[in-house]
């Protein structure tokens, strides 16, 4: 209904006159690959104010995008249309096979994409695990599956008994990280996933995409931590003036890792696969089993539709990755990393309190958070 | 989505200790404003007592259900988790309910006190506590119902604090006026006096409202 | 009334009722629309004409029973106006057209004002029949709420909100506030349900001449209320278009924002 | 008789009708006047 005014006139229709939107097929993104994204001329309104005036975006599964452009030029209305939350008020548009201009569609896409926000959206005046029980249930998941995920972030201690409002900045961000992960959602949309976090947390983010990406993901980031974010995308987009001004599909200026961070097409399935730990550790835990007290059980994994209507879709099923490929490629962040440092951890806090210590870990890598924390701070002073 | 009221309730503790005070204030201002006689005779047949008081504590429960109400839309906007709930999926009659169930048990709770101080003060007899019970729940789930639904017009506004009460007060004019009477017959009345009927009336109230409210959430909830 | 001289004028002759002329007039009329108005002018100078001078006084209220000549019009005209907002707000949500939330938005404007008329002219009735301004009366009290509600439906129209979701949300107020004026006439009527009497329809017997007179000033309001819809609705109908014309300005400013970033040099 | 009550009445009438009248036809004037001729179509 968003699309027409009462005389069947797409609503904006005057004002992109000059737009041309085209009718046909819109783009077949990359070979091989699903396409998750489609943006023609897409314009979103904030108010009158044309946040999106025009966004071309193509993105394909399995695509890490990183969108750079400075303060205010379109980019958190970008990841908040690609969520189904921001209006689509001229153009078209669709993600994950989702029309936007249909509200009905644009409601079946929010349960399936995750958006880390500025906002927390976290209530205040509940504890860290209060509130990732609401969102569970809230997202209609099993309860069981919060702990593992408290776990993974680190939010298993102590914090898991506070209030939000009691929390640091970048300890809250982690919370909402956590419930990110726990809907585990087939699209990412980072809006700024580094901020307020430490080194540590930001090697988590880093890992987190990866993986995600690994297990049939697609991810969606802003930043400005602009070193550190193009290192793990595959991809560049800048956005100004409200529209998509240039895209480098080479990771725009990304280390080698980057571009090499483009992993084979994984063929759509259920994303089951644990995230890394906070710390980032090797995932060292395998998957698992799909469909096994899978999240995604009960939400019909609707892959096969995506850019079907737009004529994105692959032509051949690209064989399915081996699980030590998966592995492998999980693992390849670790070795990216200094090694830990064994030092035993006594948790010192920082300004965010971040470094205390977290769960018990697995033997297989030896040291907890706490002493990763340490290594990794001082790792550069040791090389240097 | 019970589930939701009980979070809700969880946080709103903090917030009770605000209203219920604020609700027992206004109700010794009111037996301060209209006469210092009221508070000090006890159970002699005052006609002014018996005309006020139910209208009184009646009023003094709207009171505190808007501000109940803007609280638990408060909670939603403060850190833009309407969007977190619209991005969960969730059933918007279900968000609808469950707003409404947690507003009415905090409410049944601030009742609870108010008549316990509304009997102090103004020390009036219950005739029928069946009906008086009746009346308070049917009332209060009136308030709730259609107070949840016109709150959620404007959720997210920063004109909210003047907004609601002006949609929502003439709304619930029905209501106040029902349970005004019904309690009236509760209280002083003999059995003759049709005091059901207006329960009657409220349950009608609540029961529109429930249905109106779940079918008109999705489009409130639903942004752009 | 000699308020509606400020008619609508000039539109083109040739132009067909309500469709786009050659020639677009710089203002909300056209010929039907002051067709329409010319018979509302001349109707309601009739209604004054019986009102005040011709229909007799009545044997109880004197003179004052002339007010009625405008006060149960107004109340059909309010009825009316607030059942197109709801009609007018179903089918907003239920087409997804602008078109119908903009009439309803018209339509509950006119209400509020025909509203209005109908508590001052009630209670200004009220003082000579009844000694008072004012009375807990039945009527008198629901049609106070009914005009505080849809107020509150129109603050909701004036919302600063995404102009989709402000007219969703007005469209549902829209539709329970029809429904809540049945609820809250009958709670009233039934709270005063005792001494019911002293309003209109009580003291009837009127002659055939007031009966006449009250018929007038019925088509009379119902075709000034219909003139006041189409063109209020064209000014919101214009409004909206203005808004997109400056969407389209805004557009292109947000577009040439690109240049000033410098980001896109850097990174070739 | 009563004829100052009448005249409350028929003039609120007169004045709030007016003022409305007058408001809608000038915002009318107004708005048109800041469209290109070619949009001030009020059906298509």
């Amino acid at each position: 209904m968003e699309g027409q005014d009462g005389y069947g006139r797409p609503i904006v229709g005057p004002v992109s006159d000059g737009d041309k939107t085209p009718a046909g097929p819109l783009d077949v993104g990359q070979p091989g690959r699903t396409v998750v994204i489609q943006l023609r001329q897409a314009i979103s309104l904030i108010e009158r104010f044309p946040a999106l005036a025009g966004v071309d975006l193509t993105v394909s599964e399995g695509e890490i995008v990183l969108l750079r452009g400075p303060n205010g030029a379109g980019k958190s209305t970008l990841l908040r249309l690609c969520a189904g939350l921001a209006p689509l008020n001229g153009g078209r548009g669709e993600v994950l096979g989702h029309d936007l201009s249909s509200r009905r569609e644009r409601r079946e896409l929010r349960r399936q994409t995750g958006l880390l926000a500025h906002a927390t959206f976290l209530y205040d005046e509940l504890t860290v695990e209060e509130n990732l029980m609401f969102w569970a249930r809230a997202n209609r998941l099993d309860e069981a599956s919060v702990e593992p995920v408290l776990d993974r972030l680190a939010l298993a201690n102590r914090l898991r008994h506070v209030r939000v409002a009691n929390l640091s900045a970048g300890q809250r961000r982690r919370a909402s990280l956590a419930v990110l992960v726990c809907r585990r959602p087939r699209l990412w949309l980072l809006d700024e996933p580094h901020a307020g976090l430490d080194v540590n947390g930001r090697d988590f983010v880093d890992g987190l995409i990866k993986h995600a990406v690994a297990f049939g993901g697609t991810v969606l980031l802003a930043s400005h931590d602009f070193d550190r974010a193009a290192e793990i995308a595959t991809r560049t987009v800048i956005v100004a003036g409200g529209q998509v001004q240039e895209t480098d599909p080479a990771g725009l200026g990304g280390s080698p890792e980057g571009r090499m961070a483009r992993r084979p097409p994984v063929a759509p399935a259920p994303y089951v696969a644990p995230p890394p730990r906070w710390g980032h550790e090797p995932d060292d835990s395998p998957p698992p089993d799909p469909g096994a007290g899978s999240p995604l059980v009960g939400r019909p994994p609707r892959v096969e539709a995506a850019g079907s209507r737009l004529g994105g879709r692959a032509t051949a099923d690209p064989p399915r990755p081996s699980r030590a490929a998966i592995d492998g490629a999980a693992g390849n962040e670790a070795v990216a990393d200094p090694a830990p440092e064994p030092a035993p951890a006594d948790g010192e806090g920082d300004g965010s309190g971040t470094g205390r210590s977290g769960p018990p870990q697995p033997p297989a890598v030896g040291a907890g958070p706490g002493s990763r924390w340490r290594g990794r701070r001082r790792a550069p002073a040791e090389s240097g | 989505m019970t589930v939701k009221d009980l979070r809700i309730e969880l946080t709103s503790r903090v917030v009770m200790a605000q209203i219920l005070p604020f609700g027992l204030l206004i109700l010794i201002l009111f037996g301060l404003a209209i006469s210092p006689d009221l508070v000090v005779v006890g159970d002699a047949r005052r006609p002014v007592i018996e005309e006020i008081a139910p209208g009184l504590f009646w009023l003094t429960v709207l009171l505190s259900a808007l501000m109940a109400l803007g609280r638990a839309f408060a909670l939603e906007a403060d850190d833009g988790n309407l969007d977190a709930l619209r991005m969960a999926g969730l059933d918007p009659a279900g968000v609808f309910l469950g707003k409404a169930l947690a507003v009415t048990v905090q409410l049944v709770a601030v009742e609870t006190v108010l008549g316990f101080g509304a009997f102090v003060v103004f020390g009036a007899p219950v005739a029928r506590p069946g009906l008086l019970a009746a009346t308070v729940l049917l009332a209060t789930v009136g308030i709730t119902l259609a107070g949840t639904l016109y709150a959620a017009l404007a959720a997210g506004l920063r004109v909210r604090d003047t907004l609601v009460p002006l949609l929502v007060l003439p709304v619930l004019a029905p209501v106040l006026l029902g349970a005004t009477q019904a309690s009236r017959d509760a209280l002083f009345a003999d059995p003759g006096v049709p005091g059901w009927s207006w329960a009657g009336l409220l349950a009608v109230f609540s029961l529109l409202y429930l249905g109106v409210g779940m079918l008109a959430f999705g489009p409130l909830l639903e942004e752009s | 009334m000699s308020t509606t001289a400020a008619e609508p004028t000039g539109a083109e002759p040739g132009d067909k009722p309500l469709v786009a002329s050659a020639v677009n007039p710089p203002h909300t009329g056209s010929v039907a629309t002051r067709r329409l108005g010319v018979a509302a002018i001349v109707l309601l100078a009739l209604t004054l004409l019986f009102g005040l001078v011709l229909s007799p006084p009545e044997v109880s209220q004197r003179d004052a029973v002339r007010l009625m000549y405008l006060h149960l019009p107004s109340i059909a005209v309010t009825y009316l106006a607030f059942l197109t907002t709801a009609v007018g707000s179903a089918l907003y949500l239920r087409k997804g057209s602008v078109y119908w939330d903009l009439v309803a938005g018209a339509a509950a404007e006119i209400g509020v004002l025909f509203c209005s008329f109908v508590l001052v002219t009630g209670s200004l009735w009220g003082k000579p029949t009844w000694g008072v301004y004012w009375q807990w009366d039945a009527r008198l009290t629901s049609t106070t709420v009914l005009f505080v509600m849809y107020l509150g439906y129109l603050a909701v129209r004036r919302l600063e909100l995404p102009p989709e979701v402000r007219s969703r949300r007005a469209a549902v107020l829209g539709i329970v506030s029809f429904g809540n004026v049945i609820i809250v006439h009958y709670s009233v009527k039934w709270w005063r349900g005792l001494h019911q009497g002293q309003t209109f329809g009580a003291d009837t017997k009127m002659d055939g001449l007031m009966l006449f007179t009250v018929f007038l000033g019925l088509m009379s309001f119902l075709v000034l209320a219909a003139w006041l819809l189409i063109h209020r609705f064209r000014v919101s109908w214009l409004a909206r278009e203005v808004e997109q014309v400056g969407l389209a300005q805004a557009l292109a400013e947000r577009r040439a924002e690109t240049d000033a970033t410098g980001l896109v040099g850097r990174s070739r | 008789m009563y004829w100052q009550y009448v005249a409350g009445g028929y003039g609120f009438v007169a004045v709030g009708l007016a003022l409305y009248t007058s408001w809608v036809l000038r915002q009318g004037r107004r708005l048109s006047r800041k469209l290109p001729p070619e949009r001030r179509r009020f059906l298509d």
